[in-house]
Order: structure tokens, then C-alpha cells, then sequence
């Protein structure tokens, strides 16, 4: 009686777990199905393809250590670290066209980097100096989303109106697990399915929201929710950077060939603080993660080239040095950001012209130059 | 509205003017969509979109599930892409799923990406009772987009203006929270269509409008009650009274310009809106003329409103809306003439 | 590769179709699964249950039917007719204990009436006497809900509270297929997947919401939603009474017993216009109501009977008498429905007092005495 | 605020006042549940609710997922149930989710279903700027709420407010929308436990208080402004003006015979707040003194409030907050003395 309808399903290992292609120690597992996703990685080859993956990694945990570094001395108001979500997110950044659109959450910065974007737009917005960083239209990426979910409409809204353009773009949005328990992201895939949208959900479940464990958001894989809304899932390794290359390869195929939406979720682990605002050791227990570190992105992919002799003394200097680089950089870009002007208050609130907010400008115009008056006199 | 018939006018309903206005946006731009709920083989429970499905698509005039923030959601989407999005909020009651996309995403996302990103999306709104429709059919949710910044709001109170003012939306580069008066839908007037993006009195999206002039009071409106404060005018010009009656049209930003202008003349401001009255427009204007003229003011400005009460039932709607009789009380109030709260303090 | 991971799955026939007990002309399938529910309808002591079960269908039918008369009449607003739905509502709500607590939308007029409200209690909103009709208490059973979904978060926290109270009660919302796409609707399954709360979700799948078909929503079966988020469903013709009755009761049980919530999705047609203010004819093609009539939930259970000579003329007889009687009552009792007064525009805003309330309605009473006094001067 | 130190009197962070007072509260009626993101182990973002779920159990402290929505709604079912749910939003921004929840069930059911059902929840909500946060931390969204009839809306500014009023708050029958200025929960006060749902000095919780005497000038505030409004009259007094200071506290009702009383002697009505100025609170309150105070007041009511923009990123928002000097400029501006606006009409 127990009937499956359905031809979506879940796509995952024995037992749901995730779709692993490298496993922890660097062994790397043949798959049926998602192999023909790597044909570009296999024989020589593929070594500067694989060996651009490890340096995307360790330069984006590079750039988040700068960020919390950048934090912790008072240079930035916040930082979200992504810190062991490297895999994740450069894995699939990089199946990514460069027309492809992009909605991000806001622990999505690996994915920025990836994109393209300079490296004092990756903090701009935690240091303050604006909500934003990048031009959206430069790097067909939104900006970072702080509302849980809401940006994950979005997504679908561009993917219907690239169908309606007919053209062969595919967009991307990242979201949380935490996010999935939000009213919005379960609307993005009731019209992402309606209308067969070409958009791909990519859910980093790195266990936590915060400090509740996944498991208070549900009890059963995050992947198996999209099934149930007429989109195929697929369970994958969050840590192992060919799975999640290879399934956002997929999904974006099964997008550009009008075959509509799909869902990946990557299983990973934020091994940070949620932000640097957070103390995580109030709410989870150390040993949880030093397992999870084990499970690290980058050692993996590290013991992966060294089996295939592809990370020698040079290779790791030469990333090494790349990483400093990087990392100096943005830590210069970001002490020496301009701030923004007052005025700026007042600026790109409507695109047309506003007589009540430019009567507002116009008296605190007067107003600060009153103060300026008033403090040269030492008045209050 | 005192222009002569022009060759291009005809008798039309409101609703039929929107249609026409809808119509003639989607034929100028092929960017224009709209989004919403029944809007398509059905024309909208009232009808506004009717026969555009048939005549521009199933990709223009689009059909979508049931879900308020995921219309709004996905029209952000589109927006990105680089459409305009007319987005039909069935009813007044079922915006607020939508809120949080409305108020944290549509006003924001210009301010957010340093005017890189523009949402040129027109949210189009019924609102306002007294059709004796059931629970959350009859409200005037306006004065919470009215408070949002990034937002623009406007409320239509004829078929010209519905006509013209739809196409200005929806060629404004900002969001427009749209007001359609529903009880007026079927109340006919003159179109003149030869006019597309302008109004044919030449007025912006901007700008109030002085519907009837007069000189001992300011009777301020929008939407549905423009109509009821112009039978108040003639009314009260029955007993002598010289009533100015101005239609909003813009409630964010409202333009002061115009209404300063009528209460330096008239020294007497009454603002009439279904809305409870605590936190409505009514407030903001009252508080804002008397900032801009308070040695102008005769009497403290006066409204007549709904209650702070939710929207009642519809065999008591009568008595929560403001009607002829409550605002000439208003404008009597105003003027210091007897009126219901004659002897106590506020009524003198 | 692709693997079952969830102990939750939508139960249904072959291909996804509906479980059916009772076939379009009356024949009893058997189940192996259902019939244990059934067990009190089985023999000669099901009968008086069986035809009580006709009764209440008939009997709601002419409830609905009166409704949409009184309507035309110009005695009523507006009436959502549930003509063809009066299996899915009577069989579920027969499976309602009485200290269970429903949470209806607003066409579970079928629901309210086995529920033992009282006639007049039945069109008062739909009068605009009231924005509700009966007590919630008293029958254990909310107002009708008219923002989409809204109501499926409230009988979750109701279950919630049941669970926090330790008690056996079990809650059950009802909601259409337009309602699946609401955020909240997901929502609500995610906090009772989440607690594991003693709720159930029972979906008419009337086919269409307003103009917009169920295929608009989702092209996949409703059911199929739950498991997705760890809620068990099923499948069922909701035009046969004895199914919708034994799923109701099964999921039932299964909350009274610890075992958390469930999802039913009664398949089902809504033969008149979604209220008495649309007209189908502009989008739904005339054939369709033709097909679903040859499906009517009453004519179905009518042959059933026949076949167990359980019908006969004498028991037609009353169960007629007892529509017309019941029809005449509630004709009679909305035509003399007292208006409400006006005064009560104030009433129960709060439950405490309000200063600036009471103010505007000190206000509006000195007005409305006022205009008395002018009305019989004759001034304005 | 200006009784004695009593023995039960002692020093307390305003976030440990409000953590007392939910204690109190729980400990008085076990119906009393807590319901929120974070709020369990990690004891809120804010650590409001530390401890409490040790102490009272995951039944009474409940970790919810992370859906506004969801949160509102199943709280709604809880109090059909019977308890009595205090929700927490974590930041302001965040409550839009749950905003049609908030306005078309929590304010509506005791309405809807003729006072048979109540709804006797608390939504409290850290709000407010100042503290640096990025986008959607630092709103103040109190003018949405209090223009929603049915529900109660309630601003604290000090510690020992904190701890009576959330325990009204809980004690209410009717729904209440609780703000929390997240900027001074690490201020210190004096909070005095021996009160349970009594504030020390009688006030109930919808009634506003006078702060600091004066007869100049009346400035009204609540939450985070309240304690720039008495820097303000200290610096005012050195200047020889005498500011009245008003805490509303209650937003909605607002206590009117106290703003009265106090306008009716000074004739002069400053009201400053951090939100938006267009449809916030200061127009309703300015409208409503002037339509009661006419003949007494001197100048109009004066606002300053945040500008009708987006919350600017942190970098700006102290130009966006009033702040000491502008407050004293708006003070200025009512007595007629030399200000920023001097020299326009508005300004004199
Ligand atoms: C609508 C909304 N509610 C609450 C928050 C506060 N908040 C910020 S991040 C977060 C947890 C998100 O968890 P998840 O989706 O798993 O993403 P992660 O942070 O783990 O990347 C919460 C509750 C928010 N930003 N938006
Ligand atoms: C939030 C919200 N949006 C829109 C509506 C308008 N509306 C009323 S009923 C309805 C269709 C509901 O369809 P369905 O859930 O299938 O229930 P049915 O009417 O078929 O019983 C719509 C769109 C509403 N009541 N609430
Ligand atoms: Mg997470
Ligand atoms: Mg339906």
C-alpha cells in the first residue's frame, strides 16, 4: 500500500547519509551517477583544476580568519565566519557560470570571493560603512540577506523571468538550515515547482541556527523536504568539495535544460561561533567539534592531492603565500576604508525625487551647520 | 477635473479605467507583468485584469499559487531581472503575509545596494468597507506603508486619475503601494485617454489635487471618501459654508505644498479616512500642517475617522465609516459652529 | 542509489491514487489497513451509524443549499457553499471526539453543523451580524479562519498545549488545496513535525482555489508534502465517507497516542462556485462538474445502503423530513436574526479598559444622539 | 523613580530586571510559557531569558524553529489553550514575519469571537538603534503596532520598569506588543523586587510618568530616548530652561491626561523618537495634543524623530538618532529660541 509517486525523490547514500566522493581520510569514491560531473578533475588534466579548488579553499579561510581577526580589534562591527564550510561553498561557487545569478545568505562571503568580488566589498557591510558591498549587476550575485530566507524568492522570481526571457541562465540561492523552517523558503518551492523554474536551492546544513541543533528544526534529512514540493534532492557531503561541485554541476544542467528546479543540501559544520557576537561553548559541546574537525574540507582535499602527488612544498608555499597576500591586503583595504559621508543618510532612498525626505535633508543640513556654528562658539 | 469632454473621453467605470490604464502600460512596455492571485482567466475577483490573460499571455499576466510573500518574493526576483511587476493584493486583509517582503525588501533594497538596484514594482491594493464584504475585506492598511520609508503610496478617488495614475506607477522607478477605493470600482466618470503617462490637468504622481475650492475650510481625502467629502462640500455650501476640497492622491509623500497653500487661505484643516484613527494619515498631516501653519490655524485641525477598533462587521459598517453626516460634524467642528461636541472643550 | 530514509511516507493506492472504501457506485472495498476503524459500521450494528452518517450528509447538503438561497435572497452577504464536499466534512468530523478541538477555514459549514452548533450560529457571520458564530468553548471548535492558513498555526499550539497538559485530546485543522502553498501551512507542519504535536492536518483537496486549479500549487500530490517534513500522510477519496472516516480516526489515534501528527489530503470536488460572488463558468470547463457528479459523496453512500438494505423508503423519508425541517428552521431563524447594535462596534476590542477607545465612543454616542436631535428638527 | 532605596532594592541591569520580572511572572502562573529562537540554553541573544529554562523546564521555555510566523501563531493556539505565551523576536527586523499573525489573529480574535477567546500574550521585541548592529537590528517598528486596534503596545526605559511592567504586561488580559531598547540593557538601575505586578510609585502600566518636573516645556519620549530626554533637561536647566519629562510608556492607549496636564501648564510639547518621523508616533501624539490643548499651546508640537529613511548602516546612524544636541534644539525650537530652523517659518 506504502506508494511512491512521485518521481522526485531524495537522492543520497545508504541509510540517507550524504553523498560522499572523498571521504575524511582523502580516498576518492567512484559514483554512477555524479562522476560524469568531474570528468574535468580526473588524469592530469585536472590537477590545475583540483589544485585552483584547494587554493580557493584555503584562501577563503584565510579571508574569514582575517574577517574575525578584523573583529576582534574593533575593525568590523560583526563577522559571520564560515569557517569549515569552505568545500561547501567553493565547491559550488565554482559550477557556477559567471551569468548565472547568485542569491546569498549573508555567511556566503567564500562564495563572494569566488566570484570575483573585491576584497574590501567583502567587509564593507560588517564594517558598517554601507549595507552592501558589491554592485549585484558586476557579479550577477544579490547582495548578502539577513532576513532568514526572504532573499530565497528572489531567486525564483529571476529564474522565472530568465524563462520568460528564454534565455539559458540558472540561478543559485544559499540558505541555512535553520532557514528551511521559514514560511518563505517553503513558498520559493511550491512557485519554484509551479512554474519549473530554473533555480537551485543550495542548503548548507552546517547543524546549527544559532544554537539550535538542526534537529529542533526537523527530524528527518533537510533533503527530503523538496521532494514533497515536486523537486528532486540530493543529500550530499558538505565537507568534500567534488560532491558539492559535482551536484551543483547537476542541478545547474537539469536548470539550463528546462528541467527546472532542484535541491542540494550539503551537510557540513560551522566550526565557528555563529557570529562573533556568539559564544557557542553556552550551547554545544566541545567534543562535537573536534569530531567535525576531523571531517575538515581542506585537510581532505589536501590528502586527496597528496595521494595523487599533485600538493608538493611549492604548491603549498605557493598557496600559502597567496592566502598572506590576500589576507594583508583585505586587512589593509578594510583599516583604511573611507567612511561614508552624513549625507549619505539621505541618499538612494527613492531613485526619483522625495520632497519630505529632501526637507528633512535640507534641515538637518542646517541643523549640523548650526552645531558646527554653535561648537566653534562652544555652545551646546 | 473640470476640463472640457475631450474627444477621446468616454463614460467609464473605475474598474474599467484600471483596466484600460493596466493595458496601456503593458502595451508600452513589454517589461510590464502582473502577479497575482485569479488575475487570469478570471480577470481578478473584481475584474480589473480582465481579458489581459487572453490578449498579452499566460508569461505577462501570471497566475500564482496562493501565497502572498511568495508573489511579492518572486516579483522582487523579476524585478531583479529587470521587469516591472504589478503585483494585485486580492483584498486590503491579505497584504500583511507579504509584509515582511514589503517592508524589508521592497522599500530596502534600493537604500541597501546604493541605488544599484531598482524595484519599479507597482503593489496594486482594493481597500476600504463598505461593500458588506466578511472579515478582512474592508480594511485601509495604509498608513503602514505610509510609514515605511522607501516606499511611495498613492490612493485613487476616480477613474481618470485611476486611469493615468496606474500608468505613472508603473512607470515610477520606485515601489508604488497602489490604493484602489473597491467600493468605488463600479462608479462611472470620464476618461480621457488620449492622455497615457499624463494626467490630462497635467498633474504628477506627486501632487494632490484641489477637486473643489473654497475658503473657510480645508476638507482633506483620499480613496473612497474623496466622493463623500464633495457631497459634503455642496452640502455644506447649502448653508453657506465654503468648503476646499482636496484629494491626496500621493499619501507618501504627501505634498504639503498643496495643502499649505489651501490652509493659509482657509485657516481650517478636517481630514477624513476610514483608517482607525490612532496612527493614521490623519495624525501625520494634522501634526505636520501645524508645524508648517500653526499661526495660520484658526482651529486645531480636525478628523473624522474610523475607530480604533478592527473593522466591524458589515451590519455595523455604516456607523464606523465616515459618512456625509460626520464629516459636515467635522467641518462644523472645525469652523466652531454647533457640532456633536459642542460644550466641551474640543467642540468649543 | 535512491533511498527511502524517512519511516514517514504518503500512503495511497496504486500510482498515488486516492484509498477508496467505497467506489462511485457503492461497492465496500475491503483494506487491510482502514477496515479496523470500521469495525463499529460492520454488521447489523452499523446501520443506525451508517444512516446516521446519510443523515448528517443530507442534512448539511440542505444547510448549504438553504445557505446559498438565503444569499440570493438577499438575507445573507456572501455563502461559501461546500455542496459535494459533505463526505470529507462529515465522515472526518464524526471521527472528532467532543473534547477534541477543530480548527476550521471558512467552509467547514458541514463540519460545524455535526459539531452541534446551533442554525442560526451557522450563516451569523455570513449575515455580518458577527465576525464569528459560535463559542469556541462551548463547542470546542475555533471561528471560521478567512486568512488562507492562518488557523493551521493556531491548532498547532493548541496541540502543543495539550501535549504540555499531558492530556489525550487531539486537534484537527482543516484547510483547502489553495491553502498548501501558504508559508503558514508550512510552517505549521514544521513546529508539529518539530514537537511531535497531537495534530491533525486534513486537506480538501477540492480541486480548485477560487479560478486557480490544484495542478497551480503543485504538480505533485498533495499528500506528498508531509513526509517531506517527517509527517506521515494519506491519500484518500474524500467523496467516500467511510474513508475519510477511518483516516480521520487512524490519525486520530495516532495523536491520542503519543505518536505525533498527520496529514490527510481528501480528494474531493467543490461542485458550486467558490462563494455565492463568483461565477465558475468563466474558468472551469462545464464537463468537469458533470465527471465529479457521477462521484457525489451522497448518491455513493445511498447505493452502499441500497446494497446492505439499509434504504428504504421509510428511512428516506425522514432523513428528508429532518433536511426540511432543519432547512425551515434555519430560514426562519436568519430571517429574524436581531442587528446587532451599534454600540457593539466598541464592544471587545479589549478585555480591559481603553482610554482613547472609550473616548471615541463617548464621541460618537454624543453624535449619534445629536444627529437624533437634528434628524427630528430636520437639519442635516 | 525618585523613591526611597528600599531593603528589596538593589542594582540591576536593565536585561536582569526584565530576566526578575519574567522569573516573577513564570514563578506566579505555571500558564506563563516563554516561546522563542534561542531562547533555551543560550538564554536569548541578549541573555534575557538566562537560566530560565534550567530552572522552569523545555516545556515552559520553549526553543521554537526558526519561523516569526510559526512562532505568533502556534503561541495564538497556545493562548486558545489557556496559557499565557510571552514570545520573543529576537530583533525588531525580525517581526515582520510574523506581522500578519500579529494584526489579522492576535489583535482580531477577542473581537472576532465576541470576547470569548483571549489572547493574553506578551510579544516582547528589542528594539530600537544605537548599538551598531547591521541591517534589520535596529528598527523601530512601535508606529505599525500601535496603529493596530486590539492590541496593547508598551516601551520601557529603566531597569525597575522593566521588572513591574513585563509582569503587567503577562497579567493582561489583552495582547500586548512589548519593546525593549536593546541599547540600554546593560544600563544599571535600582530595582526594587518587593513589588510584584505593582510598580513602586502605583503607576499601572498604562499610564506614562512624569520623569523630571518642569513648566517650560513638556518633552515626551519612551524607551531609549527617555534617558537622552533627562540628559537633555539637565542641560537644559543650565541654560535656565525647565523641561518636563515625560516617559509614555505606554504607547498604546497613549495616557493622555497626563500629557495634558503636563502641556496644559507649559503650552509647549516636544516628542522625540528614534523611528521614522512620517507616521509615527510623534504626529499621532502631536495631533491629538493640539486637538485637545488647542488654546493652551504656545508653539506647535515639535518632533524629532529619525528621517524617513531605511536604518542607515552603523557607520551613520548617530546622525540618524536624535541625540542630546538635537533634542535641545528641538527644544529650542519650541520655546522660540535660537535654532537650527531659525529664520524659516518654522523656526520663527
Ligand atoms: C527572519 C529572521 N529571524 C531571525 C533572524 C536572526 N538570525 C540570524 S542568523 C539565525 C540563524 C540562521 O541559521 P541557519 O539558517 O542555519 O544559517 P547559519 O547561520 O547556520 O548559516 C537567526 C535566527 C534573522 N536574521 N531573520
Ligand atoms: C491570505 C489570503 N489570501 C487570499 C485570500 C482570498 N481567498 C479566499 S478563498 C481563496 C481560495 C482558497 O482555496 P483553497 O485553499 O483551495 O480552499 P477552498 O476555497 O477551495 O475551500 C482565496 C485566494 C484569503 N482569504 N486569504
Ligand atoms: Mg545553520
Ligand atoms: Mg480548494
Amino acid at each position: 500500500m506504502r506508494t511512491e509517486v512521485s518521481t522526485y525523490h531524495m537522492t543520497a547514500g545508504d541509510d540517507g547519509s550524504p553523498i560522499q566522493l572523498l571521504s575524511p581520510d582523502g580516498a576518492r569514491h567512484r559514483h554512477e551517477r555524479y562522476d560524469r560531473y568531474l570528468a574535468d578533475v580526473e588524469g592530469d588534466d585536472g590537477a590545475q583544476l583540483l589544485v585552483s579548488l584547494y587554493e580557493d579553499m584555503v584562501v577563503a579561510r584565510r579571508v574569514d580568519a582575517e574577517g574575525t581577526a578584523l573583529q576582534r580589534q574593533g575593525q568590523l562591527g560583526l563577522w559571520p565566519p564560515f569557517v569549515g564550510q569552505e568545500a561547501a561553498q567553493v565547491g559550488s561557487a565554482r559550477a557556477v557560470a559567471a551569468d548565472d545569478f547568485i542569491f546569498p545568505s549573508y555567511r556566503e562571503i567564500g562564495v563572494a570571493y569566488v566570484r570575483g568580488v573585491a576584497l574590501p566589498d567583502l567587509v564593507r557591510q560588517w564594517r558598517g560603512n554601507a549595507h552592501s558591498g558589491w554592485d549585484p549587476y558586476e557579479f550577477n550575485m544579490a547582495p548578502s540577506q539577513v532576513v532568514i530566507g526572504a532573499h530565497t524568492l528572489h531567486a525564483v522570481g529571476y529564474a522565472m523571468g530568465v524563462q520568460f526571457d528564454g534565455a539559458e541562465t540558472a540561478v543559485v540561492t544559499y540558505f541555512g538550515d535553520g532557514a528551511t523552517s521559514q514560511g518563505d523558503v517553503n513558498e520559493s518551492m511550491v512557485f519554484a515547482a509551479s512554474y519549473q523554474a530554473p533555480v537551485v536551492f543550495f542548503c548548507q546544513n552546517n547543524q546549527w541556527a544559532i544554537s539550535e541543533p538542526v534537529g529542533l528544526q526537523a527530524h528527518v534529512p533537510i533533503a527530503l523536504r523538496a521532494p514533497g514540493f515536486g523537486i528532486p534532492s540530493v543529500r550530499v557531503d558538505g565537507n568534500d568539495v567534488l560532491a558539492c561541485l559535482a551536484a551543483t554541476r547537476e542541478a545547474l544542467e537539469r536548470a539550463r535544460s528546462g528541467n527546472g528546479p532542484s535541491y542540494i543540501e550539503a551537510v557540513t559544520y560551522r566550526m565557528g561561533p555563529h557570529t562573533t557576537a556568539d559564544d557557542p561553548t553556552r550551547y554545544r559541546d566541545a567534543n562535537e567539534l573536534e569530531d567535525w574537525k576531523e571531517r575538515d574540507p581542506i585537510a581532505r582535499l589536501e590528502r586527496y592531492l597528496e595521494s595523487r602527488g599533485l600538493l608538493d612544498d611549492e604548491v603549498r608555499a605557493r598557496v600559502a603565500a597567496k592566502a598572506d597576500k590576500v589576507g594583508a591586503e583585505l586587512r589593509e583595504a578594510t583599516i583604511h576604508m573611507p567612511d561614508p559621508a552624513p549625507e549619505d543618510v539621505f541618499a538612494h532612498v527613492y531613485a526619483g525625487p522625495h520632497a519630505v525626505l529632501e526637507r528633512q535633508r535640507d534641515h538637518y543640513e542646517r541643523y549640523q551647520s548650526g552645531l558646527a556654528g554653535a561648537h566653534a562658539e562652544g555652545g551646546h | 477635473m473640470t476640463e472640457q469632454t475631450a474627444p477621446n473621453t468616454s463614460q467609464m467605470t473605475f474598474a474599467k479605467a484600471l483596466n484600460a490604464g493596466l493595458r496601456r502600460a503593458m502595451e508600452r512596455d513589454s517589461k510590464v507583468v502582473l502577479m497575482g492571485e485569479d488575475i487570469g482567466k478570471l480577470g481578478g475577483v473584481f475584474r480589473i485584469t480582465d481579458g489581459l490573460q487572453k490578449d498579452f499571455g499566460a508569461h505577462r499576466v501570471i497566475d500564482t499559487p496562493l501565497a502572498e510573500s511568495g508573489i511579492m518574493g518572486t516579483a522582487i526576483g523579476m524585478a531583479y531581472r529587470g521587469y516591472r511587476p504589478v503585483v494585485e493584493i486580492q483584498f486590503d486583509g491579505f497584504v500583511y503575509p507579504a509584509f515582511d517582503q514589503i517592508v524589508a525588501q521592497v522599500a530596502k533594497l534600493h537604500f541597501r545596494t546604493l541605488g544599484r538596484v531598482k524595484v519599479p514594482l507597482t503593489i496594486r491594493i482594493p481597500f476600504g468597507g463598505g461593500i458588506g464584504s466578511p472579515e478582512h475585506h474592508s480594511e485601509s492598511p495604509e498608513a503602514y506603508f505610509a510609514h515605511t520609508a522607501g516606499l511611495r503610496v498613492m490612493a485613487v478617488s476616480n477613474p481618470q486619475d485611476a486611469y493615468s495614475m496606474i500608468q505613472q506607477a508603473i512607470a515610477c522607478d520606485d515601489p508604488v503601494v497602489f490604493f484602489e477605493p473597491k467600493r468605488r470600482y463600479h462608479d462611472k466618470g470620464d476618461v480621457d485617454e488620449s492622455f497615457g503617462l499624463d494626467a490630462p490637468d497635467g498633474l504628477g504622481m506627486g501632487s494632490a489635487r484641489v477637486m473643489a475650492e473654497g475658503h473657510d475650510v480645508t476638507l482633506v481625502s483620499y480613496g473612497p471618501l474623496v466622493k463623500t467629502c464633495l457631497d459634503a462640500a455642496v452640502a455644506a455650501s447649502d448653508e453657506g459654508v465654503s468648503v476646499e476640497v482636496i484629494d491626496l492622491r500621493s499619501l507618501a509623500p504627501v505634498d504639503y505644498a498643496t495643502l499649505e497653500a489651501s490652509v493659509r487661505k482657509t485657516g481650517r484643516l478636517v481630514i477624513a479616512h476610514e483608517a482607525s484613527q490612532s496612527g493614521g494619515l490623519g495624525g501625520e498631516i494634522a501634526a505636520s500642517i501645524t508645524e508648517r501653519c500653526f499661526y495660520y490655524l484658526e482651529h486645531a485641525p480636525v478628523r473624522v475617522t474610523g475607530f480604533d477598533v478592527p473593522y466591524p462587521y458589515s451590519k455595523l459598517e455604516f456607523h464606523h465609516l465616515p459618512d456625509l453626516d460626520r464629516i459636515l460634524d467635522g467641518v462644523d467642528r472645525a469652523l466652531g459652529r454647533p457640532n456633536s461636541l459642542s460644550g466641551t472643550e474640543e467642540g468649543e
